[in-house]
């Protein structure tokens, strides 16, 4: 399955702000396991929303659902700040203290694989 | 039925302190005033972790919180580099117990800053902060600069309470006689309110800066067409609209610290200002995130020296973001035991620094159960701030608000947890002495 | 010549927490007339705990020093987690044979470190004088200030074979640094003095610098704040010489930019 | 300590000057914490014909609150100075200009220093302020909120409603639990917001009114009650070129009010800064001469020096416009913070050479001012620490007022403009210990209003608050006087024995004193109206959530101010 190359970026959304004392609902599964693309970057892609991608990057890959913002460019990706975007981000800080949470070179394609929940995706760094 | 009014909300660093709810046998049933979206949800409450628990072969069971305690003193005693990470969804009072517990284990501290708002604590160290409290941008400010930012979703209240849709005494018409500019990659639900949105290239934040900061000092000839995606002709139309304005406000989020130059978009983000004020007046000031992580940042500089990152093994502060950040000490794999309070790692670290967190032992004090859970060894449940527990928290703009005890709980505060926990960890001193 | 032989114990690093060890506490001019037994007494930091040296590493004495100009160490083992190696020091050599910690050569005043392999971030901290090699790469922060400090390294000689992180040399004010590899963001940043030349590219080389001399050999993401001057021939190669930064106003920009 | 427990102090020179014992060998009776007649079974200290005082009190100094806060956070190179490891008694130490609250309290002690005023208390931080001052071990404290630049201030200053005005000072002394009312560069900071400045006759942007009518105001209201302490001013103009003429204008505003009490109608501070002649930095001289005159002749002033510490320092104040002006000469870092509806503050880094005409000049004024006012119970020392320097460089001031000799050496090593630009060279007096005593405690306590309440001095009833120093009266070596002032054989505070031999032995905690202005409810009530109307439109907190809760104040110790029949 051929996917395209994006800048990926992460940040707060307001549902997710909503569940940050209950990450373990399905309003936050539901909300930040979640890639925005830009429409057209979709149809190259062949996803429509809730289609599920996987996004992967020199430090990780993650499977998320799709949906649309065409208030982001065509080469970027936007996954909400929380634990299926931070899989696929690099823990090196350069020596800042604050790693890079945003522009990260990425892949995204269309995949079948499931999105792994809270615990699963937890259980991935335990082995 | 009883209607409570001057409830301060701890969810973000607005620290609403107006909202009105109502309390229905010790439980909040209606927010009616004054909380966002956001802040209504926590307000309403969540599910609690109901008892303190251990860790024994892959599964939590539940514990007393004496045995919790205890368990979780032995394993700080012992470790060589433990971590005490977390401090920002809490109160100061909890924190400078914190402190102490850092000095006597010579643990290494460091707060939820390092992943948010540290790099703009380290441009601050390079060149200041010309700031204001939020009343002043409220009563004065009549152009307003969101940067990397969107508060509409991360601050709901932060337009209408004290910036771009507020009131205030010179600003009696509201947005009316403001200007809004929004500067961020993406067209967000803030961009779309500006009058002016520039969408920037992603992490070409530094050099749009100091292109603004060279037309605004006279040196327009020698900047480019084009920098980091934005057009010569629109940095020249914000710069007329800087000189212009009475009161210049610029508010950045983690648009500009966690991308590209990081510190160092702040660093330019303030020499912006400080070239704007040399116009017109000109502040600037971080979006902070938790209700206190100001807070403790207040409290490790006046108990320290220092706000942030601190290593205390050698019995005095050694500061330095990039070696003693918690996220540098799980991804360098360099502590060997980790105490989260008031945080969430799991959900808000990146995964290779996950990865060591998953190897050492890890104590969880929390009210809610979360990713970092999965990690724990140990958990321990205490009061939310806020809802059933009192104290001082700091705003974004570092003006302290006393939190109130609006229901009554058994469940006992951050700050006796770690109390109990020192006095464990003395004990064990003073027998190792014997 | 006295050389003093310090390797790191395998089982000081083959945890599953990797806790550094600080050597601030073994230079030549510290360790210079001691015996081998005064050495293995020394204390240095590991974690939140002081160790006695021979604890921690294996130490061999060969030869004789007349003073601490004579002494030369040499840490061998794997030193990725050791810290501090050669901090402070004031006259002799040191020899680190593999990749080695954060603050490398920091505060150095005088005499000649040698790293073999990488050195992790603020190598030559601070650097006052004295002779830094790194054979490998050096992260970020190579010869940059302290934070909050406005001044960096001050004065004597960086060569480093590999690439430089971000931030080299924040604050410079005197020295002379050679990176043969490429340098990443913001090399040079707020350089008020000393040399730069970097063989490699570089990104946004010298921003808000006020005095100073950069020279990038490779390519250059040049920052828009520049200001052309004319074209220069250095020892034959044809240049464009920038004088900058126009951001910090026209009386303060005062550094120069050489750019292919 | 034990209430009850008891301490004897024998054989000590002791120079109390509010009893008028000046160097006299006798005994000290200590119990639950005060001075008394006689004990029964103390406890003794041997203090072998050392020199014993009461327990210094610092009238001006900013050692806790947001802008000290800030000026710490700015700067983790001044805190990398002063680290110093916890030991079994004390906590981690750090800093030099802006040392963390625990060194703070160490630092003081160890100068025999037992209170500390906090000079500038931006009223809607109060609770900052206070949390730092619970963690400043040792002291006792007290903090003056900032009341010159408020809107409502400015509004009754308008309408001439002095009554009214006092009624809010009471308000707002009352709700951040403060002392007395501070005034900093007034009109001024509130221009500041504008980015513009205020002299003492300009008229304040929107509010229409001047700094001078200001000054005038708030001491009136202020003299509504049995206030212990009068107005406490930082002039316009500070730091510029020329300044002494609008200070010595300053100082004539209030001459004509009636102190409630024997104690001045005005305490200028850091009068160094104050004290300016020339038109520029290029004919920049001294003119502590003339503000010394002033002094000498008038008897409702008093004033500190404010005197330099040559080094690096960090500079914090309230005077916003006067800290972005040092930051455009110096380009270092700057931080501002301008407070809604109240005052503002900046601050910045700056170092004080002896290399520098200007810097070198200001150092000799500030010993000047000591030196040619006559009489020591006008003139407190302070460093206005930290902007004229760090307040650890107390014992270099009082070894250069007892010695002629040492002064003449350190001029040989400054700028020689301050051979021709000063006075100080051709001043020959010379301190001796009593006038020591006096401008180091026994001035303040008296002028703060303190010495009613145990501070100060050593008569019987007093708190037993006492530093031993490890000199003897006939010390002549000024070396050896600034080690005895740095760090005292003893330092005993409220009885217990805090400093031994240089080293803190003990951390008590310290008391909050504050003030409560007695207002007529009715006066208060109609301000209230007003108030209430400022909070619902224009402040960013709630008129509820606004005041000091008690929790910040462990110890309390309450001094009611009456209304004046």
């Amino acid at each position: 399955m051929e996917g395209i190359s994006v800048n990926l970026i992460s940040g707060r959304t307001a549902v997710q702000g909503q569940n940050l004392d209950s990450k373990l609902s399905d309003e936050y599964f539901g909300e930040v396991a979640r890639c925005d693309l830009n429409g057209a970057d979709m149809e190259k892609l062949g996803v429509a929303k809730d289609d599920r991608v996987k996004v992967t990057t020199a430090y990780g890959q993650v499977v998320v659902r799709v949906d649309q913002d065409d208030g982001i460019l065509a080469g970027m990706a936007f996954i909400p700040m929380g634990p299926w975007c931070n899989a696929v981000v690099n823990g090196d800080t350069n020596g800042n203290g604050m790693p890079s949470f945003k522009g990260i070179d990425a892949t995204v394609e269309k995949t079948t694989e499931p999105i792994l929940s809270i615990s699963e995706l937890m259980r991935t760094y335990m082995d | 039925m009883a209607e409570l009014t001057d409830v301060v909300c701890s969810l973000c660093g607005c620290v609403c302190d107006d909202i009105v709810l109502e309390v229905e046998n010790n439980e909040v049933v209606k927010v009616k005033r004054g909380a966002c979206s956001v802040g209504k949800a926590k307000l309403l409450g969540h599910h609690r972790i109901p008892s303190p628990m251990i860790r024994e072969n892959g599964e939590l069971k539940e514990v007393s919180y004496d045995e919790a305690i205890k368990k979780a003193a032995e394993i700080l005693y012992k470790s060589r580099r433990p971590l005490l990470y977390g401090w920002s969804s809490t109160v100061c009072e909890a924190d400078k117990v914190g402190v102490e517990l850092a000095e006597e284990l010579g643990a290494v501290i460091d707060n939820t800053a390092s992943v948010c708002h540290g790099p703009s604590v380290l441009a601050i160290q390079d060149v200041g902060l010309p700031s204001c409290t939020l009343g002043e941008v409220k009563n004065r400010a009549d152009l307003i600069i969101y940067w990397g930012a969107n508060p509409a979703y991360a601050h709901a209240n932060h337009m209408k309470r004290y910036s771009y849709v507020s009131k205030g005494f010179w600003t009696e018409e509201g947005k009316k006689n403001k200007k809004l500019v929004v500067v961020d990659p993406r067209k967000t639900m803030t961009a779309k309110m500006a009058d002016v949105f520039v969408q920037i290239k992603q992490g070409y934040d530094y050099p749009v800066f100091s292109a603004l900061r060279a037309i605004l000092r006279g040196h327009a000839d020698v900047v480019p067409d084009e920098v980091g995606g934005v057009p010569k002709e629109q940095l020249m139309e914000i710069a007329e609209m800087v000189k212009g304005a009475k009161f210049v406000m610029t508010f950045f989020g983690m648009g500009v610290t966690h991308t590209g130059a990081r510190h160092n978009n702040i660093v330019n983000a303030i020499q912006f200002t400080r070239a704007a004020h040399t116009h017109t007046k000109a502040s600037i000031m971080p979006l902070r995130g938790h209700y206190n992580v100001a807070g403790i940042n207040q409290v490790l500089t006046w108990e320290t020296g220092f706000p942030f990152a601190i290593d205390m093994a050698r019995g005095y502060a050694w500061y330095n973001p990039g070696e003693d950040s918690a996220t540098d000490c799980l991804w360098r794999g360099d502590c060997d035991s980790a105490m989260i309070i008031a945080s969430d790692p799991g959900a808000h670290f990146p995964g290779p620094s996950l990865r060591h967190m998953a190897k050492i032992p890890v104590i969880q004090i929390d009210p809610y159960a979360n990713p970092t859970t999965e990690f724990a060894d140990i958990v321990i449940p205490t009061a939310v701030s806020g809802i059933d527990a009192e104290g001082s928290v700091y705003r974004m703009d570092n003006i302290p608000i006393r939190l109130r005890k609006i229901i009554d709980s058994d469940v006992p505060t951050d700050e006796e947890i770690v109390g109990r926990i020192l006095t464990e960890i003395r004990a064990l001193r003073a027998k190792e002495v014997q | 010549m006295q050389t003093i032989t310090l390797k790191l114990k395998d089982a000081i690093v083959s945890g599953v927490a990797k806790v550094p060890v600080e050597v601030d506490a073994l230079t030549p001019d510290q360790l210079f007339g001691k015996s081998e037994a005064e050495i293995k007494a020394v204390k240095v930091w590991w974690g939140n705990r002081q160790e006695q040296t021979g604890d921690l590493f294996e130490v061999r004495l060969a030869g004789d020093a007349a003073s601490a100009e004579d002494v030369k160490l040499v840490f061998e083992g794997d030193l990725r987690r050791v810290k501090r190696i050669g901090e402070g020091m004031k006259v002799g050599e040191i020899e680190a044979r593999s990749d080695v910690d954060m603050h490398c050569g920091a505060m150095m005043e005088g005499g000649k470190l040698v790293v073999k392999g990488s050195a992790n971030c603020w190598a030559g901290r601070e650097m006052r004088g004295g002779e830094l090699v790194i054979e490998g790469d050096a992260e970020d922060n190579l010869c940059a200030m302290y934070r909050g400090e406005m001044t960096g390294m001050t004065g004597g000689k960086v060569t480093v074979y590999g690439n430089a992180g971000e931030l080299t040399a924040q604050y410079m004010a005197g020295g002379e640094i050679l990176i043969k590899g490429n340098a990443n963001m913001l090399a040079g940043l707020n350089m008020k003095g000393g040399k730069i030349t970097i063989e490699g590219d570089a990104k946004w080389p010298g921003a808000d610098m006020t005095g100073g001399e950069i020279m990038v050999k490779g390519a250059t993401a040049m920052m828009p704040s520049f200001k052309f001057v004319e074209t220069a021939t250095v020892d034959g190669a044809e240049y464009k010489k920038y004088l900058g930064d126009l951001a910090m106003g026209e009386r303060k920009a005062k550094g120069t930019l050489y750019v292919r | 300590m034990a209430a009850e427990s008891e301490l004897i102090i024998k054989n000590g020179v002791v120079f109390d000057p509010i009893n008028g014992v000046k160097g006299e060998q006798m005994d000290l009776f200590i119990r639950g914490g005060k001075i008394v007649e006689a004990v029964s079974n103390p406890k003794v200290i041997d203090a072998e014909g050392r020199v014993v005082m009461p327990g210094g009190v610092d009238i001006h100094a900013h050692i806790a609150g947001g802008k000290v806060n800030s000026g710490r956070l700015m700067r983790p190179e001044d805190g990398r100075k002063g680290l110093v490891p916890k030991t079994k008694v004390c906590r981690c130490q750090s800093g030099y200009s802006v040392p963390n609250t625990f060194a703070t309290g160490y630092r003081y002690a160890m100068m025999g220093y037992t209170f500390v005023m906090e000079a500038a208390m931006p009223p809607l931080a109060a609770r900052h302020t206070h949390e730092e001052i619970i963690d400043i071990p040792i002291l006792d404290n007290a903090a003056m909120p900032l009341i010159d630049n408020n809107w409502m201030t400015l509004e009754y200053i308008k309408s001439g409603d002095i009554d009214l005005l006092a009624a809010y000072i009471a308000w707002m002394i009352k709700a951040t639990k403060g002392y007395g009312v501070k005034v900093v560069n007034p009109g001024g900071t509130e221009a500041w917001a504008w980015g513009k400045n205020c002299n003492l006759h300009d008229a304040v942007p929107t509010f229409d009114v001047t700094p001078a009518e200001i000054v005038k105001g708030l001491a009136e209201a202020t003299e509504k009650y049995e206030m212990p302490h009068s107005i406490h001013v930082h002039p316009n103009m500070l730091g510029h070129p020329g300044n002494f003429e609008v200070t010595k204008a300053t100082y004539d505003l209030v001459k004509g009010i009636r102190p409630y009490r024997d104690r001045p109608t005005m305490h200028a501070t850091h009068t160094q800064f104050h004290s300016y002649g020339g038109s520029t930095w290029g004919d920049f001289e001294s003119q502590a001469k003339s503000i010394a005159e002033y002094i000498n002749v008038n008897d409702h002033m008093s004033i500190d020096i404010g005197s330099i510490i040559l080094g690096d320092t960090t500079t914090m104040t309230a005077d916003g416009p006067m800290e972005y002006d040092l930051y455009q000469i110096t380009g270092r870092k700057w931080t501002n913070c301008d407070v809604e509806l109240e005052t503002g503050s900046g601050i910045t880094p700056f170092l004080y050479s002896g290399k520098s005409p200007v810097n070198t000049i200001q150092w000799a004024i500030g010993q000047e001012l000591a030196l040619l006012v006559k009489d020591p119970w006008k003139v407190a020392l302070t460093t206005d620490h930290p902007n004229a320097g760090p307040f650890i460089g107390y014992p270099i001031i009082i070894s250069m007022l007892m010695s002629k000799k040492r002064r003449d050496e350190l001029a040989a090593e400054v700028h020689k403009a301050i051979y021709d630009r000063s006075e100080l060279p051709s001043i020959d007096r010379e301190y001796d210990l009593n006038e020591i005593a006096i401008i180091t405690r026994g001035m303040a306590a008296k002028t703060l209003g303190l010495s009613e309440h145990g501070k100060g001095h050593l008569g019987i009833g007093a708190d037993a608050d006492i530093a031993i120093y490890d000199m003897t009266p006939e010390e002549r070596d000024a070396g050896k006087i600034q080690k005895a002032f740095l760090n005292t054989k003893y330092t005993i505070k409220a009885g217990e024995i805090v400093v031994k031999d240089g080293e803190v032995v003990a951390t008590p905690e310290g008391r909050t004193i504050f003030v409560t202005p007695e207002c007529d409810q009715t006066l208060m009530d109609e301000m209230l109206v007003t108030l209430e109307d400022r909070f619902d439109k224009y402040y960013s907190v709630t008129f509820n959530n606004y005041p000091v809760q008690d929790h910040y104040l462990p110890h309390p110790y309450e001094i009611k101010a009456p209304w004046r029949s």
